[in-house]
């Protein structure tokens, strides 16, 4: 029991619960299967997004373009699928090459910060800039609906599993994976050792490039498969439809306790951060808060929650007997 | 010959804005020159904020909001009847109460700064949710709009409201205490807070700087758009990080020059202003925006390693 | 196996401007303990990280490991052929186990994809660690533990996987005598296993106590290697300095009045019921082992951190030490632990970080600083000091060890200061500066400042001391007069808290540091 | 100084006359400022506005910011009065925030209208408005009821966003319409922001069926957000239950439209109104005016209202599963 509190991502597990709890009571709606399917299916992408970029911030970096990434993959999916018609094999194609194309751009990402040293918010900065410029230039923003997306690709879309969309399951497997490569993969733990401190990572063999470019292309891949989601969940594509998202991606990961300076993060902590994000946006709604407090709300309880992750740190740091005081 | 990087990117504004000289039609007619002279000093002015900021490894993800807020208020302050300077002084009092949350947040509960903007950018733009309703206040006396768009014997005035903005931040960084401070604090903050010095206090004022930049660029943006609204200025967002960073200010801290931010603000400036002349979309100047951001501080990189080289060389 | 492990022959290496190393010979034969020694920036720890496959040598190198060409090119090479460091700074993971941080690395050898086998990681690092007679949980997160049993997971890391050559680059900086004599229990042991053990230290006394034979190094020069019975410690300092450095004399004079009273100062995990006085014009010398809490107690001092109880009287008066600012009204100066940490702005130049401390009092009446008085103040300082190079403008990065040191304290005279705390003021510093250091100590406890110097270096403490404060476990065991002090007396206060006569035998020692 | 002097110089000049490039190319310049670039509505309106400058011999330069922030779309303002063109359309973010530069560009001698958006009417010389803004507010509320098959209920608003000047006047007209006319329908909580994206406005609309169980019909405001909520009503299976109306495109909202989820999308053509803004700009720096019921080529009879210089395209079109398929908009 003492351990669960000793846990990091205790204190933003007992936000969660907390204001789980106060909706309920607020609105017993919220508490019905239907509705956290639903608020963990419309935080798919943002989970997947969040998995991603745990990683990168465990190595104390920044991806700012993760929205832009994903914003274009979506439209290549969308290309394709118009340019696949009819084609059964469409689906098949979107599930290679939308990974694919994420991974590559992630790559560029990697290869520039593991090589040229500019630092990653720089970098990510600058190819967002681009990526989001092309995506806009080559779409000019047309929309995709479903009646361009493959029937399979819709079938896919609404696909369950035991009542539960696979969607969600996506997102879930996302995550457990990532978790069990972070805690049985060298790499996960060269990520982590990178993370606490690059100088003994490199004394002991592990190649930093190599991390560096690795978790860039994760991200990359995630973000491939975020598109995938984000173009199944919306049945169609947007290409202005992840505006702004990378700051949402970046606020649920530090929500669940990784510290942007490197060195920790954990797959539970960001997944409970996205659960925030997610169960503040649709408890907002179900207890009918009036709309122009919402933003206030999410803005305060985002101060309230780093905050008390910050004092409880200091606090336990404090609290880690430096001297063994006799008597 | 020794070549700061600061200078260098001097070199490049002037040899971007000869190119767009020669190969943009109207670009060096007089009335486009001042044109431009009117547009940048609101980036400028928000981007001297965010450097200082940067100084001290930090980034303010909530200036632009932060600017809007005190738009809003100012706006509210004029529609209302008060009296211009009172306005401003309301505005400027808002911003700095923004400023103080950023500030007491960062610096004394030991949240990082993107964690605090992040928030209390969220919060800000609630808040002038609730007061605006989403609406733009308007409607400001005549004499308000001089700020923004009238000139003293052909100069612009914002452009000197610049000028003089970048001399008070020069003068504060280089010269006094508070400067030394953030850039000693931005290098090493344990050593400067084992300095005696009372480092807390430093990052508290650098966020009220910011908050005062953008309280300034407030004023001018209300004045030259005659209107106050939750989103002014909100694409300058990650411009301003963009801008100070291509002005050479280290984004891991104490490093950071007022005259880098001029020449990045010129850079964007003379970038955008001729590629629209041009007709080229918004979306690929945006492109080339991010190109030219990559592009210098590659630069940056291999004349560094260059000259690494040509030493070990030497030796 | 052939007679010698590893051979250098004509190693250089050059960064940019500077030639680290310069045909530099090097014989390492199994089984012994073979002292890498010079001053600091003679390239001691170039050399080792040449070894360790961090850096690359220059062409026309040698460098043969069990006679073959190493053909080190990354840190996994130097790994896998049985070549193990403990560097300096422990580089250990805060943020992973005990029993990771001693296996790291043994993953990467196999690539990125493969699996880590935990149950095998956590055997090999409890089998280690028991083997040392370390008792240290294996799956505890690092930074949980203290500083010294994180020093004993280094130790363990280095011999977990069948080193031929064990590396230690100035392993007992950070420690204080106990854990100093459980290294040496280590090492006697390693050689017995006809392990070699290459050994980098500044301080003379267990340079002769461990070592079998002395390679030294000046300004990246090779000067020669030499078996224990050739030397004795003044020649060596001479073949390290190159010339005779003249012995430290003390000169003796009266303590002044009293201007610190301490008493009963508190706080809970760092420290107890502390009451001690300091006068002007004396040196009062804190020793202990690390982790008694002397650190905290300086910090409480400085302002640095709050206590639960106590009073701190200066000069008559009774102060709260509530701001570093306040503690520097009061005329205190702390010369930090880690000068490259908390003592300097590594990335500014020696005027820069000499003012930082007076800055106010360098302003004009319009607030602005007055640069020419700024460096005035700097050239005075590096003159009096003198400090190398003797160049105002350049960043303290890029100077040595025991001349960064000397910018810390030049900073903190700036203050005038009537009490100056020096907090392990020598550690990693040649025996030149170490000794220009105390003596510059002992001029200015002449002169009338009271000086608290906390060091775990017991000859240190004995050179400069007229008072020795020994803590342990977060109180003061006892106080002994320069007179009687003597290593012995002050290791028994350190370790048993007891006033006893005789030396305390090693596996007493041993368990005073591990419980 | 020397260049105020010679701006009142450029100011006095008649258009035509003036700048060598107009004269070089013998071509009107007609600068159209959407309120932001790449996304479909504006697109839509672009092709209009070009095919008209193809159709009526003038130069087209459709350009606007990147994000809908009035600052950006001031600058794009005035890098157009730069390039000396001889009218200036646009489509404000934020009216008042134009008021500034439109008479920069006026003392430039610069014509000045607006579309799509009202700007300050004291600036500019033409103002081109699709529908009569309480008219077309006025008309969602109808439709809405109409659907519905019963004037009382619980209806929700959603909006795209939340400072959109435009969409806010149309929820105000609409609202009154209900408190006017249907006063036994009730308006639940406030209006809901979207962001301008259809995965917010799914996600939001999806909570706000389950918070009220008993909401009988949506009013979506802004191209996207009838979208997002349509897709939550299709999910939910309330296509019967829920009657939606929203501001769309046809072809957008068409499959929609067939499943019911969206009841009707109401719009006007936006290519029209490009057309019509570029042949209204034309006329104006002709020095000509459009007169009440003038046939435009290609477009109809336009409505001219009694200040002689607002110009409505004409009654909104509504687009149901019967007629979205033929629009290619
Ligand atoms: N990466 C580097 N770039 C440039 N110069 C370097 C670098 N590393 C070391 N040097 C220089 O090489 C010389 C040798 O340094 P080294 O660290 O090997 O000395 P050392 O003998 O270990 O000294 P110390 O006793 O202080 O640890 C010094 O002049 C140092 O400044
Ligand atoms: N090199 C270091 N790296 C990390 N932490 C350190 C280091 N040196 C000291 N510490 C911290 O200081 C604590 C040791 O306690 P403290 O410094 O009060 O004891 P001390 O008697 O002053 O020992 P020291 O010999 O280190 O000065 C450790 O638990 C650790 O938190
Ligand atoms: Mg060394
Ligand atoms: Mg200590």
């Amino acid at each position: 029991m003492t351990k669960l509190f000793q846990k990091k991502e205790f204190g933003i597990g007992l936000i969660v619960i907390l204001l789980a709890l106060i909706l309920s009571v607020v609105n017993p709606v919220f508490f019905t299967a239907e509705n956290i399917l639903d608020v963990l299916k419309a935080n798919s992408v943002l989970g997947i997004l969040a998995v991603g970029m745990t990683l990168i911030i465990i190595t104390g970096g920044i991806d700012v373009s993760v929205a832009a990434v994903t914003a274009a993959v979506t439209v290549v999916i969308g290309k394709l699928a118009v340019a696949m018609h009819g084609n059964s094999w469409s689906i098949l194609a979107i599930f290679i090459v939308a990974p694919l194309v994420g991974a590559c751009f992630g790559f560029v990402n990697g290869i520039l910060i593991a090589k040229t040293k500019i630092p990653p918010i720089v970098t990510s900065l600058g190819t967002m800039s681009i990526l989001s410029g092309i995506t806009l230039y080559v779409t000019n923003g047309e929309y995709m609906n479903s009646s361009m997306l493959p029937a399979s690709f819709i079938q896919f879309s609404n696909f369950k599993i035991a009542g539960v969309s696979i969607l969600i399951i996506i997102f879930l497997l996302t995550v457990l994976i990532t978790w069990f490569v972070m805690k049985y993969l060298a790499i996960g733990r060269s990520i982590l050792s990178f993370g606490g401190n690059p100088v003994s990572a490199m004394r002991v063999g592990i190649n930093l490039t190599k991390v560096q470019i690795f978790v860039y292309t994760y991200m990359g891949f995630l973000a491939g498969i975020a598109a995938i989601v984000q173009t199944a969940y919306t049945k169609g594509v947007d290409p202005n439809g992840f505006a702004g998202f990378e700051l949402t991606v970046i606020a649920a990961v530090v929500l669940g306790g990784a510290n942007i300076l490197g060195g920790s993060g954990s797959m539970l902590g960001s997944f409970l951060g996205v659960l925030l994000l997610g169960i503040m946006q649709n408890g907002l709604i179900l207890a009918k808060i009036n709309t122009f407090w919402q933003e206030i709300i999410v803005g305060a309880i985002i101060l309230l929650a780093v905050s008390y992750d910050m004092i409880k740190r200091k606090r336990e740091e404090r609290s880690l007997a430096k001297v063994e005081v006799e008597g | 010959m020794k070549l700061s990087k600061e200078w260098m990117l001097g070199l490049i504004f002037l040899g971007l804005f000869i190119i767009m000289a020669v190969c943009v039609p109207g670009f060096i007619d007089p009335y486009n020159l001042t044109s431009m002279l009117y547009q940048l000093p609101e980036l400028g002015i928000l981007s001297l904020g965010m450097m200082v900021v940067i100084l001290t490894a930090g980034i303010d993800l909530s200036i632009t909001y932060l600017a809007a807020l005190s738009g809003v208020v100012m706006a509210y302050a004029l529609t209302a009847g008060l009296p211009v300077p009172v306005a401003m002084i309301a505005g400027i009092i808002a911003a700095l109460i923004g400023g103080l949350l950023n500030g007491f947040f960062v610096a004394f509960i030991g949240v990082s700064p993107i964690l605090v903007t992040l928030g209390t950018m969220t919060l800000f733009k609630g808040i002038i949710l609730l007061i605006t309703k989403g609406n733009s206040v308007s409607g400001f006396p005549d004499s308000y709009s001089f700020i923004g768009n009238g000139d003293i014997l052909g100069i612009p005035f914002p452009i000197i409201v610049f000028a003089v903005i970048a001399l008070l931040a020069w003068y504060l960084l280089n010269k006094t205490v508070w400067g030394r401070s953030v850039y000693m604090a931005g290098n090493n903050p344990i050593a400067t807070l084992f300095s005696g010095v009372n480092t807390k206090k430093v990052i508290m004022y650098v966020y009220l700087f910011s908050a005062l930049m953008a309280a300034i660029a407030a004023i001018i943006m209300t004045s030259r758009y005659n209107s106050a609204k939750v989103d002014l200025g909100s694409s300058y967002q990650l411009q301003s990080i963009a801008v100070a960073v291509l002005g050479g200010t280290s984004i891991s801290g104490g490093y950071g020059k007022v005259i880098g931010v001029i020449f990045g603000t010129a850079i964007f400036q003379v970038l955008s202003s001729g590629l629209n002349l041009l007709g080229v979309p918004g979306m690929v100047i945006n492109i080339l925006i991010g190109v030219v951001l990559i592009a210098v501080l590659l630069i940056n990189f291999f004349t560094a390693k260059y000259k690494h080289n040509q030493l070990k060389k030497a030796t | 196996m052939s007679q010698t492990l590893l051979e250098i022959k004509d190693m250089s290496k050059t960064f940019p401007g500077v030639k680290a190393l310069n045909q530099v010979q090097l014989e390492v034969r199994p089984g012994e303990v073979h002292a890498l020694i010079g001053e600091n920036g003679a390239g001691k720890s170039t050399l080792i990280k040449i070894l360790a496959g961090v850096e690359q040598p220059d062409a026309g190198s040698t460098f043969l490991f069990e006679g073959k060409p190493a053909n080190i090119t990354k840190p996994i090479d130097a790994t896998l052929k049985g070549i193990s460091i403990i560097y300096q700074d422990l580089s250990l993971f805060p943020n992973l186990s005990v029993a990771e941080n001693i296996c790291a690395g043994r993953e990467a050898e196999k690539g990125g994809f493969n699996f880590v086998k935990w149950r095998e990681m956590r055997r090999i690092a409890k089998e280690t660690l028991q083997g040392l007679g370390f008792d240290i949980d294996v799956n505890v997160t690092l930074e949980k533990l203290s500083i010294a049993k994180q020093q004993l997971v280094a130790i363990a890391r280095a011999i977990a996987f069948d080193a031929k050559l064990i590396i230690m680059d100035e392993p007992t900086s950070s420690l204080s005598a106990g854990e100093v004599e459980l290294l040496y229990n280590v090492i006697a042991d390693l050689k017995s296993k006809g392990i070699a053990i290459l050994f980098v230290s500044h301080k003379m006394e267990e340079l002769f106590k461990v070592s079998d034979r002395f390679t030294v190094l000046r300004d990246g020069k090779f000067v020669g290697t030499y078996g224990k019975e050739e030397l004795n410690e003044e020649k060596l300092i001479q073949l390290m300095v190159g010339r005779k450095l003249e012995s430290m004399e003390r000169e003796e004079h009266s303590r002044g009045e009293q201007l610190l009273n301490v008493s009963g100062l508190s706080k809970k995990g760092n420290f107890k019921n502390i009451s001690f006085t300091l006068h002007k014009g004396e040196i009062v010398a804190m020793t202990g082992l690390v982790g008694s809490g002397r650190t905290e107690l300086a910090h409480a001092l400085f302002g640095l951190q709050s206590v639960d109880s106590g009073s701190i009287v200066l000069d008559g008066q009774p102060v709260q030490m509530t701001s570093t600012v306040k503690a520097v009204k009061h005329g205190i100066a702390y010369v930090p632990e880690s000068r490259q940490k908390e003592g300097l702005v590594l990335q500014q130049s020696i005027v820069r970080n000499t003012s930082l401390t007076i800055l106010k009092s360098l302003t004009n009446s319009l607030g602005s600083i007055q640069e020419k008085r700024e460096l005035e103040l700097a050239k005075e300082y590096i003159e009096s000091l003198d400090i190398r190079p003797n160049l105002p403008f350049i960043d303290t990065g890029n100077m040595s060890g025991g001349n960064q040191q000397k910018v810390v304290i030049a900073k903190w005279l700036a203050t005038n200061p009537k009490i100056l705390i020096v907090d392990e003021p020598t550690n990693g510093i040649d025996i030149g500066a170490k000794r220009e250091i105390h003596k510059l100590l002992r001029k200015l406890a002449r002169e009338g400042m009271a000086i608290l110097v906390i060091s775990s270096d017991l000859s240190e403490v004995l050179a400069v001391s007229d008072r020795i404060l020994v803590m342990r476990k977060g109180t003061i065991a006892g106080e002994l007069s320069h007179q009687e002090a003597s290593q012995e007396k002050i290791m028994n206060l350190a370790l048993l808290g007891t006033h006893i006569h005789e030396a305390a035998k090693p596996n007493e020692i041993k368990q005073g540091v591990v419980m | 100084g020397c260049g105020a002097a010679k701006t009142d110089n450029a100011g006095s000049t008649e258009p035509s006359s003036k700048g060598n490039e107009t004269t070089a190319s013998g071509k009107l310049k007609i600068a159209v400022v959407p309120k932001l670039i790449g996304i479909p509505y504006f697109n839509a309106s672009e092709k209009g506005a070009k095919k008209a400058g193809e159709d009526l011999g003038v130069e087209v330069i459709y350009t606007g910011p990147t994000q809908a922030d009035a600052a950006q779309q001031v600058k794009v303002i005035e890098d157009l009065i730069s390039k000396k063109v001889d009218v200036i359309a646009v489509a404000p973010n934020d009216p008042a925030a134009l008021t500034p530069v439109l008479k920069k560009a006026k003392a430039q001698g610069i014509k000045v209208m607006d579309w799509d958006t009202k700007a300050d009417q004291s600036v500019v010389d033409l103002s081109i408005q699709q529908v009569d803004d309480e008219v077309y507010g006025r008309h969602m509320a109808d439709l809405l009821v109409k659907a519905m098959g019963k004037e009382e209920g619980n209806v929700a608003i959603v909006t795209g966003g939340l400072s959109a000047q435009n969409l806010n006047t149309w929820i105000d007209w609409s609202t009154k319409q209900i408190q006017e006319k249907y006063p036994n329908l009730k308006i639940i909580g406030e209006k809901i922001g979207t962001d301008e994206k259809q995965q917010i406005a799914y996600q939001k609309t999806l909570d706000l069926l389950k918070a009220n169980p008993d909401l009988n019909g949506i009013l979506a405001y802004s191209t996207v957000a009838p979208l997002g909520a349509a897709q939550a009503i299709q999910e939910k299976g309330l296509q019967d239950k829920v009657s939606l109306i929203g501001v769309a495109l046809p072809t957008d909202s068409k499959p929609f439209l067939e499943d019911g989820s969206l009841d009707t999308a109401t719009l006007w053509n936006p290519m029209n109104l490009g057309y019509l803004t570029v042949a209204a700009a034309k006329e104006l720096a002709e020095g000509k005016a459009i007169t009440n019921g003038q046939d435009i080529p290609n477009i109809g009879k336009v409505e001219v209202k009694e200040d002689g210089k607002t110009i409505i395209l004409g009654p909104p079109a509504d687009f149901t599963k019967e007629n979205a398929g033929d629009y290619d908009f």
